[in-house]
């Protein structure tokens, strides 16, 4: 504790930045910690880089897949046949088998999914939401894999085929049917824990000011909660759909390889995932046009689930202004 | 407006009436929002079973020890459990590291400008790009390396000082380095996302308190911030672990093999690993299988007997899956337990 | 549905009581059959192709040694290919051992280690992965991964330098071998058993047991019209006819349309196809109305789950 | 301090006079008698035994903490909504016990209508705030309901403010606007009784001003129990005051005479600011 | 209460004198000039200079919002890790501007060292928390380290209750415990200055007691800053309070001067709870 008089600007004095090694070493872990935070932006890069590269530039560029084959005709054709002797390359049987996959997903796992949120989020006794949540945490945490074998070797054959063949409908033994069910089955989780959290986030105020009304809880979850959580819930789908969209072993594995264009559920189809598993199971030789349509196919399924999960989270911001 | 009645007589009258008229649709709502939760259960249920029962009879020890064959009775999951174990622990390696440290960057550093807001928003877009995505990354940037290195095997490093002579196949081709650091790029987004969430926990005055104390940035962090929210980033760690676990589709794009019959480093047991410790270098390097491949590939296969194989892979890796998830648990039970604020 | 073909008898015992139609002078694929020759036109021969300078490595030469061993034929039939009758067994024998003499590999000891590394036709790799199997329990040291990238996917590793063994079920093409010779990559050729491809209908198919090369021409070549069982022949069931076949990528399509449609390649594209011919015996034992091709061997193994088609030229 | 609410009281003693002579001939609406009430294993509310007049404001008053939101809440059973409550003694309305097993609560909300501290318009628009009571009651016909709503604002003296942007949101009405947009909404579900819970206590003075001259006309049809921290304010819309304190209803009595002249000295320690 | 405030005064009243004498001769330990203060475009101080003498304890009063927390963490730099701060006017320590782009903050917050209102133990044990100061400082001999802490905990007047269970958490002492062990924390690092805001606030009347003996003993070898609410507190432990008020500092002085003489309307205006 020294004596000092105010204003001699640089005594000899321990606050002096003098350890420069410390400092230096200090500077180091933050730029190594802002390293890693910027691999998340070079793996986007990576992708778009990757996917792009191969189909659309490339080296040199007349290889390119959309030089070989119109972005014209790669989206509006009708016909899939990378491999044959008659090559075409119209996406539209790959977006459509997925389409309809994804569409099936939905009509199984959002009804059920939102149903469930509102029985989680209005009406389950905190021990009935400590049961349910951990088992359905398990359910989304089931490999795909298994999802494929369960519709392949469960759903087929025990519940689509007599049901379907029954009623006098032909079934295929790979259909779009069975997989779109799995995979509604596997977007449940994702749905009723996003919705719940959107329920949640409904002031308990609204609810009593419905209760006061002589609302039912009938009345008040349908009528109160759910519009007011309209936009969380239009989130949680649109991220649900995107996972339809992108799910790839269990449609491999139980919807067939078909490229066909389709809407007929009992039908086996084709989705752009199963197209790009097919294609790198074949081992297709690089470089080779169809290898390129793996990328081509692969741009596109990226673009549709950007989009997708851009617009969510979208939503999802808005609704989150709604009750500040 | 009803007319007064007087409090005496709990007449039947119109108010009586009133008060005490049911309602049917609330029932039947709150009916279908239990049947549809309990349904997913059911299918749970169901699906628990099913593979079980399938798998009854064939899960035994022979077939946790043996490698993959063309008989049914003779297949097992050897060479896909060691080879998920070695991706598991590489992709450990690399995601957890990297993950944390994007996460005390993101919550301990950056300041809100454009290239932190840019940051965040692609993180929640990352975790939404389907998984197969990522296989295709791998597959160009890991498996192939843009081609830089021409075609796969074509140059090696070898006698690497330390490791002596175990090879580093450049470009890393189909091997496990490739479909671990794919995987570590698909599980990144999670652990970022866990480990923020984890670091926000952590109360400002603990920070504030070690600031105080005159530790810099980084000791705070080390010594203060970073054990308290420990807890919370391992149960996100595991969680995107038992991810990666089950994950499928970007190792079949890497090229994981479908038929293999032998571990990665041709390590078997752990004389291998004794009798020569360079196989534990060389086994990253080598090609592989993991346990949700080696399910594909049963599923595919037409001899029916496979089926119960597959239906014992996937008890073996559902095993795995609820030890993780109920390791996550325990984690979380734990850190609620040691660290009261 | 129905057929006019003579379903009755429903049950049929083994699906060979002949109650279904069947064209004039049409052959059933057995091993007998395939290895008289009778079973035209839809036989042919298997290959390895191995690498001249693999085979100077000891446990390439122990494998094939095996590979051509009186147990490795016995695997040939298990996987359901048909083995060499013996003259042909000692003539390719005899190409290995000139090809060993010629390398001056020494003669392996009992211990062997190291790898062979395997790839190629999906045709041959049932083949290939029941000896890799077999020969690595008598070897536990030698690992023998069988890949299956196909014919043509096999002989571009494999003339890359990548591959010990190719498994093809085709001979190599012209344009294959010159770049063998640009990359100056020695091989020999090894003929190590013969296939039989298979037309295979539903177990349930009662009105069906065989079909001649034109009526599949009608229903495989390109563009074709044929939606229906009827629009094939009249006589068969108004019911839309399901097609499986194997993938674009595989020697087996290659073969089949050219034997079928006179060119490699030329085929109608609206059918089931997968790389993975189990996913084809699959999809055929799903479906009353399905029609497949693929090995021998698959069906084989499957026999109980598909019935075969007798074919006449 | 004692003489500023007598002040106050005075500017509307003419009145408050007159409600006095009318409250006895007044018939109770509601009856409570020992009735205790337990959030879990502690007890909020000990023994409350008081009748609320028929078309008359009751006000409860009390320190923070005191249950007096409980009790409120207890008269239309908003606290069944709360998990783990348990509540014995009787709670009569227009003689009926409104605990009993054969009472529809829903039917019971209707009658007894509430308003909450912090105004709670639904995110929708202005008319379907209003039409969602009718809504739900079953009433469908847009020109029935464009009528009750109509009709509900110009209860709430709303009418006049809004008439002209029906299909807005309610959220972009000011606070005292959407707090009488509340009292509306409880309106038009056609209630006898209105509960308040500090209705005016997150208004700026002129929106407070506003809704208590509503209240006050709002007497004249319905009875009305009214929570408030604001003693000002009980003396000058209520009729009656009940002083509330650690769960226990300390005195009731003509809001006039409680305030100039308590019986307990609890009460007047609290009215003279002593404590609270 | 003018009153009040003088019998505390008084209870000290021969310390305060000889405080009072002391402080003539006593040198400035900081000094502060022209401080303005940004929280992004709102203004948190406003132009404030003065001095503080060493081996003194400062009290700074006033009511909440004024900036009194603002102004303290501008002395040891802690503001600097608020986003969007920004800073005028100098900060001089011992005549050494530590605002200078030289300073290192780091030595800068060893030499200052600061307590909170609410207890902040690290949750490790007790040992483990007084150490962390000298461990990140660079000492890691272990007898080194058990010297320092328990010099430091017995400077703090905790040893005698801690001593058996240094290994215990820091999370399992008591309120007055905690704070007392932040402090000792403090004091393991060798400051020259200890600010402490509210350091006493969160503590029950008794700990209270405790910590405030424990500043006034401090005050020997530290130079102390106290930001408090409690009046009594300050005029029971400072020797010179400065009060502030919407974030301008409205006057200091001696503290029995102050509190018992202010100069200004509205620092008596404060003190004798006229707002606040
Ligand atoms: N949901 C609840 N769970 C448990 N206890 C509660 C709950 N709501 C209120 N309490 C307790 O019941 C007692 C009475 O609360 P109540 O809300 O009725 O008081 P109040 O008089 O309305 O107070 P205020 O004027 O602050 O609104 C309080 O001790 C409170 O803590
Ligand atoms: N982190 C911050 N960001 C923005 N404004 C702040 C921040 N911290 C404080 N302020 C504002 O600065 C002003 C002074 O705050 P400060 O905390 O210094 O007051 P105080 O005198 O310590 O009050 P109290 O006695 O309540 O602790 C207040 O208006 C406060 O709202
Ligand atoms: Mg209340
Ligand atoms: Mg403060
Ligand atoms: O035998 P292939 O795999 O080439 O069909």
């Amino acid at each position: 504790m020294t004596d000092s008089k105010p204003s001699s600007p640089l005594p000899s004095t321990s606050l002096n930045r003098s350890f420069t090694l410390s400092r230096a070493k200090e500077q180091a872990i933050e730029v190594s910690l802002l390293l890693c935070a910027l691999v998340s932006i070079a793996t986007t890069a990576g992708i778009v880089f990757v996917l792009v590269a191969e189909s659309v530039f490339s080296i040199p560029p007349e290889q390119a897949f959309f030089q070989e084959v119109s972005v014209w005709e790669f989206f509006t054709g009708t016909q899939w046949t990378p491999q044959f002797a008659d090559k075409h390359f119209g996406v539209l049987p790959l977006v459509c088998g997925t389409f309809l996959i994804a569409g099936i997903a939905a009509l199984v796992g959002l009804p059920i999914g939102i149903l469930s949120a509102v029985y989680l989020s209005e009406y389950a006794t905190p021990r009935v939401r400590s049961i349910v949540k951990p088992i359905l945490e398990i359910l989304a945490g089931i490999p795909t894999v298994v999802y494929g074998f369960f519709a392949l070797y469960l759903i087929t054959p025990t519940l689509i085929k007599p049901l379907f063949s029954a009623l006098g409908f032909d079934v295929d033994g790979y259909n779009a049917l069975s997989a779109g069910i799995v995979v509604g089955i596997m977007i449940i989780p994702m749905v009723s824990s996003l919705s719940e959290d959107a329920l949640r986030a409904v002031p308990r105020s609204l609810r009593e000011a419905g209760y006061a009304l002589g609302s039912t809880k009938f009345d008040v979850s349908a009528k109160v909660v759910l519009p007011a959580a309209f936009s969380g819930i239009v989130a949680s789908f649109l991220l649900a759909i995107a996972r339809a969209v992108g799910e790839t072993m269990a449609v491999t594995i139980a919807a067939g390889q078909s490229p066909t264009m389709t809407l007929n559920p009992l039908r086996s189809v084709q989705t752009m995932t199963s197209y790009i598993v097919n294609v790198s199971l074949g081992d297709t030789p690089a470089g080779t046009i169809e290898y390129k349509s793996l990328y081509a196919v692969a741009l596109c399924l990226f673009s549709i689930t950007l989009v997708m999960n851009i617009l969510s989270q979208f939503v999802m911001r808005r609704y989150r202004e709604v009750y500040q | 407006m009803s007319t007064p009645t007087l409090p005496a007589a709990p007449s039947p009258g119109s108010t009586a009436h009133e008060l005490t008229h049911g309602r049917r649709e609330n029932r039947l709502f709150e009916g279908l929002c239990a049947v549809s939760t309990w349904s997913s259960v059911a299918v749970l249920a169901i699906l628990l079973t099913s593979v079980t029962y399938q798998a009854w009879g064939w899960l035994d020890w022979q077939f946790l020890t043996s490698f993959d064959s063309r008989k049914p009775e003779r297949a097992g999951i050897f060479a896909g459990l060691l080879g998920s174990c070695w991706m598991i622990v590489i992709t450990i390696l690399f995601s957890v590291p990297i993950g944390v440290g994007a996460a005390v960057y993101l919550e301990e550093y950056a300041t809100d400008n454009l290239l932190t807001r840019i940051i965040r928003t692609n993180l929640a877009n990352l975790a939404g790009v389907p998984s197969i995505v990522y296989g295709i990354l791998g597959l160009t940037v890991f498996v192939r390396m843009f081609g830089l290195f021409g075609e796969q095997g074509v140059f090696q490093i070898e006698g690497i000082p330390l490791w002596g002579d175990a090879v580093i196949p450049l470009p890393f081709g189909r091997t496990v380095i490739a479909g671990a650091l794919s995987l570590s790029l698909l599980i990144l987004p999670v652990i970022i996302v866990a480990a923020q969430e984890a670091l926000r926990a952590v109360p400002p005055s603990l920070r504030h308190a070690s600031l105080a104390l005159g530790a810099t940035r980084w000791q705070t962090i080390r010594h203060q911030v970073l054990p308290s929210a420990l807890p919370g980033i391992l149960t996100g760690v595991i969680l995107a672990i038992s991810r990666a676990f089950g994950e499928t589709a970007p190792l079949v794009m890497i090229g994981a093999m479908t038929f293999v019959r032998f571990a990665p480093g041709k390590i078997t047991s752990l004389e291998v690993v004794f009798d020569d410790p360079s196989s534990l270098v060389r086994a990253p390097f080598d090609t592989f299988t993991v346990i949700p491949i080696q399910i594909f590939n049963w599923v595919r296969q037409a001899k029916s007997d496979f089926q119960h194989v597959a239906a014992a892979g996937i008890v073996v890796l559902l095993v795995v899956l609820l030890v993780l998830n109920g390791l996550a648990i325990y984690v979380r039970h734990r850190s609620q337990k040691n660290l009261r604020w | 549905g129905g057929g006019e073909g003579g379903t009755s008898n429903g049950e049929g015992e083994g699906a060979q009581t002949a109650s279904g139609y069947m064209p004039e002078g049409a052959v059933a694929p057995t091993p007998e059959t395939i290895e008289a020759g009778e079973y035209a036109p839809l036989s042919r021969p298997l290959f390895l192709y191995v690498r001249k300078e693999a085979l100077k490595k000891p446990e390439t030469v122990a494998f094939l040694r095996y590979y051509l061993s009186e147990e490795g034929q016995d695997l040939v039939s298990e996987t359901g290919y048909v083995r060499l009758s013996s003259a042909q067994l000692a003539e390719t024998t005899k190409i290995l051992e000139d090809a060993i003499a010629e390398a001056g590999t020494p003669e392996p000891g009992d211990t062997i280690t190291g790898e062979v590394v395997i790839d190629g036709s999906s045709t041959v790799s049932p083949i290939s992965s029941a000896v890799s199997e077999e020969f690595s329990i008598k070897h536990p040291d030698v690992r023998v991964p069988v890949g299956t990238s196909g014919t043509g996917g096999g002989f571009k590793k494999f003339l890359a330098g990548e591959t010990d063994i190719n498994d093809a079920s085709r001979p190599i093409k012209e344009s294959e071998i010159e770049q063998a010779q640009a990359n100056d990559i020695g091989y020999i050729e090894l003929k190590i058993a013969i296939d039989g491809l298979t037309v295979v209908v539903n177990k349930d198919n009662h009105w069906l047991d065989g079909l001649t090369v034109a009526d599949l021409r009608k229903i495989w070549e390109p563009n074709s019209t044929v939606e229906k069982w009827s629009d094939v022949n009249p006589e068969f069931p108004d019911e839309p006819i399901k097609l499986f076949g194997p993938d674009t990528d595989s020697g087996t399509f290659d073969y089949f349309t050219e034997v079928i449609c006179g060119e490699g390649g030329a085929s109608r594209s609206d059918y089931q196809q997968n790389t993975d011919d189990n996913f084809l015996v699959t999809g055929v034992s799903n479906d009353e109305n399905a029609l497949g091709y693929f090995g021998f061997a698959y069906y084989v193994e499957n026999q109980d789950k598909v019935k075969a088609l007798a074919i006449a030229p | 301090m004692l003489n500023a609410f007598s002040d106050l009281v005075k500017t509307r003693e003419g009145q408050a006079d007159t409600a006095s002579e009318a409250r006895d001939q007044r018939t109770t609406k509601i009856e409570t008698s020992g009735l205790d009430f337990y959030y879990g294993d502690q007890q909020a509310l000990f023994d409350i035994s008081m009748t609320i007049p028929e078309r008359a404001v009751t006000a409860l008053i009390g320190p923070s903490g005191c249950g007096k939101s409980t009790f409120l809440r207890t008269l239309n059973r908003m606290n069944d909504i709360i998990e783990g409550t348990r509540l014995t003694g009787q709670v009569l309305l227009e003689g009926i016990d409104i605990y009993a097993p054969a009472i529809d609560v829903v039917a019971l909300r209707k009658k007894v209508g509430m308003v909450f501290q912090k105004s709670t318009p639904f995110p929708k628009s202005i008319f379907d705030n209003i039409a969602y009571g009718p809504r739900i009651a079953g009433t469908s016909d847009r020109r029935k309901l464009t009528e009750i709503v109509e009709d509900s604002l110009k209860r709430a003296a709303l009418w006049d403010e809004v008439k002209d942007r029906m299909t807005e949101s309610a959220m972009a009405l000011s606070g005292g606007q959407q707090q009488r947009l509340c009292i509306a909404r409880a309106l038009a579900t056609n209630p006898d009784v209105l509960l308040m819970d500090e209705p005016a206590s997150a208004l700026d003075p002129a929106s407070t001003a506003r809704v208590e001259d509503l209240i006050f006309e709002l007497k004249e049809n319905y009875t009305i129990v009214i929570v408030t921290h604001n003693m000002q304010q009980a003396a000058r819309v209520s009729d009656t005051t009940a002083f509330f304190f650690q769960g226990r209803l300390i005195e009731v009595g003509d809001t006039r005479q409680l305030f100039t002249n308590p019986k307990q000295k609890q009460t007047e320690d609290y009215i003279t600011g002593r404590f609270g």
